[in-house]
């Protein structure tokens, strides 16, 4: 059944107990909420952490306000953190969560809304003050209007009760006031039966500058543990037993920060060093920011003046013999076009990494959107084909990212690699690769002339297996040449204006790029009695998954087929496509990869499109394809 | 840069297989000619220089040197010698540009890069035309200049390429001209040993489209008193007798020019590239008038700050060197930092 | 039968022929080839003045050499200008000369492949020297070789029987030498029987500074045309008696020059100044160069300081109540990418015009192509949607102009304009329009508040008919508001991150271009007993229409449609598609409007592609469609 | 522009109904109210005044501004408000900018409006930090920044916004600080009336991510020493008792602090915004030192040259004069212009 559908039965549990007694869940979506100042992201990871730590599956997402800062206590500048656990393995965030932590009335306010009846929430009494109310425009206090009957509400006086507790702490009263967010997460870690260790140490680690801030809100997150224990509000404990998980070592991981550990790992197994040429943008940023922070694997990291500069830059150090990369947003991407197109014709290696936003222009720069697969596939002028490939979640960003530098080195081309900002901030359990087991990258560099007469050096001679041209570094005796955005003669890459020439090499290059080895697209069809299958690309898999798998549990056979390729399209795609009655395509746009099938393919494929800057739930997923698999 | 042995290299060795083509005529003729004979003065090996370019007349010139060489696109060519440089410090990277390519859209690459002092030798060849499009004014074409795009004259006034580079931090700074190839190659040899952003304008006939726009500094009737050759420990004096000089109007502002006869000679200006406040070669770079009277020609600056590459170089290096592990045991340690757990 | 089969047909008759004898020809096609300084695109603009003046059907087709001037003499110097005229209506410059004017070797080496046997060669003999040979690897004089035997080579003395002409004259050398060019187009005027009155007129006017000039070349002029008349070697005249055309006043018009004027009709028409902000780019520069000849219509014409720059002001005067435009090619549209998503979302009118040249990259800039059409569809991050039009022929450019500014203005949209360096140096007779029958373009600018108040101003209340936004420049009292790049509240234009509203406004943008009114596609399908369509759009209407008929002609069936709207494709095109057993798209691209027939109406169409940097031939395209014909 | 009759307008007039959202404490609050209360005083009716911006938390300005306005795209609002203001003269078109906005993806756009003289008002709120992304360097940041992209320290020197300025051709150049409302108002005075593109760097505090960045120009303990306050026709001094003056060291090159005793009064410089020659006004941007020791504020260059848009206007206007058909009958001319033949 859909994931979102246990809600009550655990709000049930919650009211049904009497004594303190301890309950038996299998799954909780827990959503903090608050002002951008109330620290509700760093609450949120310690949550997460714990409940790694406790070996649970976790899927979290964190959900930022605008970029700008709104004044405190206003809804634009609600943030919050939601964090799905399980003791089964779970794909998805959760679409509505079983409880609400409102830092304040615009959290509440804000967040409300997604809960369904019975949901626990937990607000902060002390912010609930008329001026507060009046902000968010409450005409009369939600606690108290009856408003929230139906949930189970617990106001506590977080702030107030923090206060108190570090009264006898060294921190000024503004300090002790910010610790409110630990007495928070002790109140819910001792809720949810979380092992706290690990906050304990975060906490020693974050404040090792000074030691009484570290002090305070250890003893806020234990004074919200013991508050937990003591007060008759809180009548039932929760567990969440350890998901039954392959062996091995785990972390939780984010996209951007996955997407940064592989670039790493594909500079330390091609032996390369990385050169990243970027210009911030939301929600690229972190992956320089990361990346900055590593050049102990001789990994070079530039902010440029531009994203026009930031590409050029990356691509002059893979003329040199780096992997060059870059990493931008949307409106990145469009300016990069022009020296993608040259890279094209270059014929070097080079990942571009499109973190998608909700577009056109800025439009919504912190939310999620895919609509860059046509810019991507298309948005070049001339005939200039590059490899496009997509990562399915956050821990997945890795592979792709390792993926995205083997086609770009192995095949002399730009990659684009798009991400979205739903895997690159949102997070999930990451069992950690063995390094030796991870794909060798190394590359030989052109050291000798290629002519016939054994002195002449061939810059457009090819691979008859992968079509790439040699790659000869400057430095390198003997084979000095040129090379430019003019066509170029076969061979030779000699300026030339011959039709017949020209004619060749448009087809070349995109012969290259169909050439390119993509493993085949691989079907989810346990029963193999589908008949309908879901095909998607990117970040919408968990949802997807989520909701097959809600399906099928009712008995209703739907298959799933996700792409990380898009360009080239595995070789497999077509009969996967014609071995069903329906092909169903959900994407976060208005239908850009249907698009692409039904051209291809000649497939009359439904799209499912929501254009809302925030990713699918399960649940409009599960009850779009059910009349799809009813009703065909 | 220096290689100990001497390669005993020749113009020869510098010259391309690819046929030549620029309109006959074209100062960019002369300027191939005085690179291709003064590069072997450098002794690196022809495999370690790199040609970087945009698009333009001027920017074919890559593809005429037997070095390694990238002719880009149009204005990038700045950025993606940045790349190039900064990542291979053994490469001698030298960028070729045109008035329109360096200066109008490319413009923002160009300072960018002479603020970082990225360690490029920019050749800028301004012929004050867009020669490959057949002839529209550029940013460097005197305001109400007719052309193509411009039927009656154009509304902007230009660039001062000196000016904007000073004004962009650059810690060298040159001008020299295509038909004075002794004067040329001098400004070429400063440059090369410049640790840093080298920039030089180099004023360029366009006989086709802008023909004669240097003439005033290159005929023998005028150019003595035109041109100001900058020499650096000298008085800054010109002329065919050295009748003309430069002076720092006491309490005036900027410089000016005056008969040498009527000023004491402490007064002279005696040139100084070195001097840390860039107020004086921008000073310098004003004195030109319309007509291109008193233009300066030379080292305007050349002052030292570490470059980009260096800065950039150091922090790398130094994090390698940190290094204990090998790569994959580093990587392993990097992916298993933070908080993990572990399933049995 | 195809245009070039007339070729021996026309040889014959000047063989046979005895003494001085006038032949008629229905069709002629005359290829003028020398060096870059020879002049040839001036002698074949004055032959081809002179051919319209006698009413003949005309199309012409120059082939500049690379951008940059090559050394004289050289292949790659190699300048020609190809005109080609009958006494009925024709399509195409025509596939192969039946005369070839060969001003030296270079001339002769580059051209003469593309002669048909028996065709007439003229050559300037004084050019032929050892050194000119060489210089293009002529190892022996072909004119001695025998290696033209079955071409009906005339050689001529041009050079020295010019100089020898103009000996009177009071002319230096070099401008006597300078001269040949006008005693070619003389000897030619004489063989074709053309009028020469307006050549003289146009010597003297073009040379009205220098009247010594304006006498020598008419000297030239005189003496080719009186070597034609007393010369053994010329045996035959021939007459193209003129074609029978609409009655009205004609001119001969490139692309570039139609398209200029058609923008000039829109302000004229709209009433609004035009502003044209661009960057010179081939082989669209001649555009801003002709506009900026025509401030007397409130033209304002910027010469900006990039391509970005360039659409940046055109939107800025578009703001301002102006008709924004910019003008650029294939690298230029990829830098202009992320303003015209811009545009998308300000909801202004913009047009953009790309002069389509062939790509990737720099590419090779004087060559034409159709491969900026999946740019023009795709080439923004998110989902930006624009409308795009192509012009078929030169003169079409004018209306195309026309159209495209009639829905900038109506829809306030950004609009492409996809023309390509074949329409846009190729030439036509053009039957001038009467000027008040082109579409009355004028708008109404928002003057009053619209909210339902009647004091509030709503900037993104949209019409309900053509789903604009009010224009409401700055300047008018009261509605002074504010627009921008993040995504806009629907009405009020306030910024917004509700995801119903994103939701909302991508599926508006989009509906809004798919709202646009435009004209239904015609089928040509005379008999209308033809099974395969053949889809087209843009410059290839000429050749696509001429393999056509010469198909009926030979009485196999075939339809043919072309599409000037390419977004939104006309409504009745499904219905067209589906009429015919088979369509066949032929593009100077690898597919790309066969990608979107087949996504969007799932037909099995047959893609015909070379991209070769040149026009189809009608000859290419009769042989392929003949197969489709009969064999399916 | 002034309107005849005054409009009687206040600083409420200028408030648009957006909720204004920047970080408490942020420098551009101070800017915003600046601003709103000194628009007054041009008397220009709200409906002929607009502001465009790039994007950066500064360039959110716009949206609180109840004038026309538009929020553009990063770096492109230079180019935008040029398309604008050239074929709009009858409005007063403001520019609102950031230091990345501005001088890192805009600068090309940035020098090409200030070379032209393009008829603009650039606030250019310098906060030396990219905010709006949170906190990366910007060309404006000091060398050796340690910021989220540059956990090491930036490599880079910075732009002297208005040395690159005067480098562009600037015709009027202006520095003052968010937090001296006084100052800020005079300086926009003088923009505002200037023709042509004015300038004007706004030091701003970003409160968040590069706090304090000019606390040594506001903080009282250090302001006197550290800032120049320039005022045309007088002599620049500076310090509590005006201990300190700015000097034309003879012979020397630039321009130099010393102790005002030891100064014989006539060799004190007296500030003078109009001298033609930039030299002067570079001089004077060289001064400050890292620590922001001897910045100079107030109006460093303000002289009259055409603005772009009157002279590009002159010629339109000219052709426009001169028609003597009607549009129609002028465009049919068009068309018919050259060789044309007719079909009976
Ligand atoms: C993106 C882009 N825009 C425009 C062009 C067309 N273009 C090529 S070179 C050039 C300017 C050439 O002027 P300059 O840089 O001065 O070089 P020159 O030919 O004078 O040596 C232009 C506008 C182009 N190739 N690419
Ligand atoms: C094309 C593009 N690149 C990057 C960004 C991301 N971005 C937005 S504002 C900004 C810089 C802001 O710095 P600044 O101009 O100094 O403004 P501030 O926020 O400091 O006021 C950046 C990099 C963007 N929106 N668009
Ligand atoms: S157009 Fe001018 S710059 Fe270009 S090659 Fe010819 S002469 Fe040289
Ligand atoms: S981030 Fe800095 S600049 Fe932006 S609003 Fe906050 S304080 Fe102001
Ligand atoms: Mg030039
Ligand atoms: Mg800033």
């Amino acid at each position: 059944m859909a994931e979102q559908s246990e809600v009550t039965s655990h709000a049930d549990a919650a009211r049904s107990g009497g004594a303190k007694s301890v309950r038996q869940l299998d799954r909780v979506v827990i959503r903090f909420a608050g002002d951008s100042g109330d620290g509700m992201q760093l609450t949120g990871d310690r949550f997460t952490a714990e409940t790694a730590q406790l070996g649970n599956d976790i899927s979290t997402l964190p959900n930022f306000p605008a970029e700008i800062r709104a004044p405190a206590g206003t809804l634009p500048g609600v943030s919050s953190f939601q964090v799905h656990f399980a003791d089964y393995d779970i794909l998805t965030p959760g679409d509505a969560p079983n409880v609400l932590v409102a830092m304040n009335p615009a959290a509440l306010k804000a967040n409300v809304g997604d809960l369904p009846r019975g949901a626990d929430i937990i607000v902060n009494t002390d912010e609930f003050t008329k001026r507060n109310l009046a902000k968010v425009g409450y005409a009369a206090n939600p606690l108290e209007d009856g408003s929230l009957d139906g949930y189970a509400l617990h106001p506590v006086a977080l702030t107030s009760m923090t206060i108190r507790a570090l009264e006898e702490q060294s921190v000024s009263k503004k300090d002790a006031e910010r610790a409110k967010n630990m007495f928070a997460l002790g109140l819910l870690s001792w809720m949810y039966s979380r092992p706290h260790s690990s906050t304990l140490r975060f906490l020693e680690r974050k404040f090792a500058a000074r030691p009484e801030l570290a002090a305070a809100n250890i003893a806020a997150f234990k004074a919200g543990w013991n508050f937990g224990e003591t007060t008759e509000d809180f009548s039932v404990r929760y567990e969440v037993k350890p998901a039954r998980m392959q062996p091995g070592t785990y972390r939780n991981v984010t996209g951007n920060a996955a997407l940064a550990m592989g670039l790493v790992a594909a500079g330390v197994r091609s032996r390369l060093p990385i050169f990243l040429g970027a210009y911030p943008i939301t929600p690229a940023s972190d992956v320089l920011h990361e990346l900055s922070k590593h050049k102990r694997f001789n990994i070079t990291t530039m902010q440029a003046e531009d994203e026009i500069a930031a590409i050029g830059a990356a691509l002059g150090a893979s003329y040199g013999g780096a992997l060059g990369v870059t990493t931008t947003s949307g409106p990145g991407v469009a300016l990069k076009s022009e020296t993608i197109s040259l890279a094209v014709a270059l014929e070097l290696p080079l990942v571009i990494i499109d973190v998608q936003r909700a577009g056109p222009s800025t439009g919504m720069p912190t939310k999620t959107e895919q609509a860059d697969l046509n810019i991507a596939l298309f948005g070049r002028h001339g005939e200039a084909p590059v490899a496009v490939i997509a990562p399915r979640s956050p821990s997945d960003c890795f592979h792709a990212a390792i993926e995205a530098a083997r086609i770009a080195l192995t095949y002399r081309t730009p990659v684009i690699l798009l991400s979205d900002n739903y895997v690159a901030n949102g997070s999930e359990p990451w069992l950690l690769p063995d390094v030796e087991s991870l794909p060798d990258l190394r590359v030989e560099f052109a050291t000798e002339p290629n002519g016939d007469d054994g002195t002449t050096f061939l810059p457009y001679l090819r691979d008859p297996q992968t079509l790439a041209r040699p790659w000869a570094v400057p430095g390198t005796p003997g084979l000095t040449h040129r090379i430019g955005g003019l066509e170029k003669a076969d061979k030779t890459g000699d300026i030339s204006y011959d039709p017949a020439n020209h004619d060749f090499m448009v087809r070349t290059r995109a012969a290259r790029i169909e050439a390119i080895d993509v493993p085949p697209v691989e079907v989810e069809d346990p029963d193999g009695d589908a008949r309908v299958l879901v095909l998607g690309w990117g970040s919408t898999y968990g949802p997807i998954g989520a909701a097959c798998r809600a399906l099928r549990q009712r008995g209703l056979p739907v298959a799933q087929a996700h792409l990380r390729h898009l360009a080239p399209l595995p070789a497999n795609l077509g009969d996967v496509l014609a071995a069903y009655d329906r092909v169903v395509i959900p994407e976060m746009n208005l239908g850009q990869l249907a698009h692409v099938i039904r051209a291809k393919f000649l497939v009359d494929a439904l799209s499912y499109n929501k254009v809302r800057g925030l990713p699918f739930t399960a649940a409009e997923l599960e009850s779009t394809l059910e009349d799809v698999v009813k009703n065909g | 840069m220096a290689e100990p042995v001497a390669l005993k290299l020749t113009a020869k060795d510098f010259k391309s297989d690819q046929e030549v083509r620029w309109c006959p005529g074209c100062g960019d003729y002369a300027i191939l000619a005085a690179v291709q004979s003064f590069m072997p003065e450098l002794n690196i090996p022809r495999e370690r220089i790199v040609f970087v370019s945009g698009i333009g007349c001027s920017s074919r010139f890559p593809y005429y040197m037997n070095t390694y060489g990238m002719h880009s696109i149009h204005g990038r060519a700045p950025a993606i010698a940045t790349g190039l440089s900064v990542s291979r410090p053994d490469l001698a990277v030298w960028v070729v540009t045109g008035d329109g390519d360096a200066l109008s859209i490319g413009g923002n690459h160009l300072i960018h890069a002479l603020r970082r002092n990225v360690n490029l030798k920019i050749l800028l060849f301004n012929n004050k035309i867009y020669g490959l499009t057949k002839g529209q004014y550029s940013p460097t074409s005197e305001i109400g200049k007719i052309t193509k795009s411009t039927p009656t004259g154009s509304a902007d006034s230009p660039f001062n390429p000196i000016s904007l580079a000073l004004g962009a931090e650059a810690t060298f700074v040159a001008r020299t001209l295509d038909s004075d190839r002794k004067h040329l190659q001098s400004v070429l040899r400063a440059a090369a040993t410049h640790q840093g952003s080298a920039i030089v304008e180099i004023y360029q006939n366009c006989n086709i489209f802008n023909d004669g726009a240097f003439d005033t500094v290159k005929e023998p009737a005028t150019r003595d008193d035109y041109l100001i050759r900058l020499e650096h420990g000298q008085p800054v004096t010109f002329g065919a007798e050295g009748q003309w000089c430069v002076v720092h109007p006491p309490g005036g502002f900027g410089l000016a020019v005056r008969e040498t006869a009527t000023v004491a000679p402490a007064d002279i200006v005696v040139h100084d590239a070195t001097v840390p406040d860039p107020a004086y070669a921008f000073a310098l770079s004003r004195l030109p008038e319309a007509d291109l009277r008193h233009t300066p020609i030379g080292v305007f600056r050349s002052v030292r700050r570490p470059s980009y590459d260096e800065l950039v170089r150091d922090q790398v290096d130094a994090a390698v060197g940190k290094r204990t592990r090998t790569p994959e045991d580093e990587l392993g340690a990097l992916l298993g930092s933070g908080d993990t757990w572990t399933v049995l």
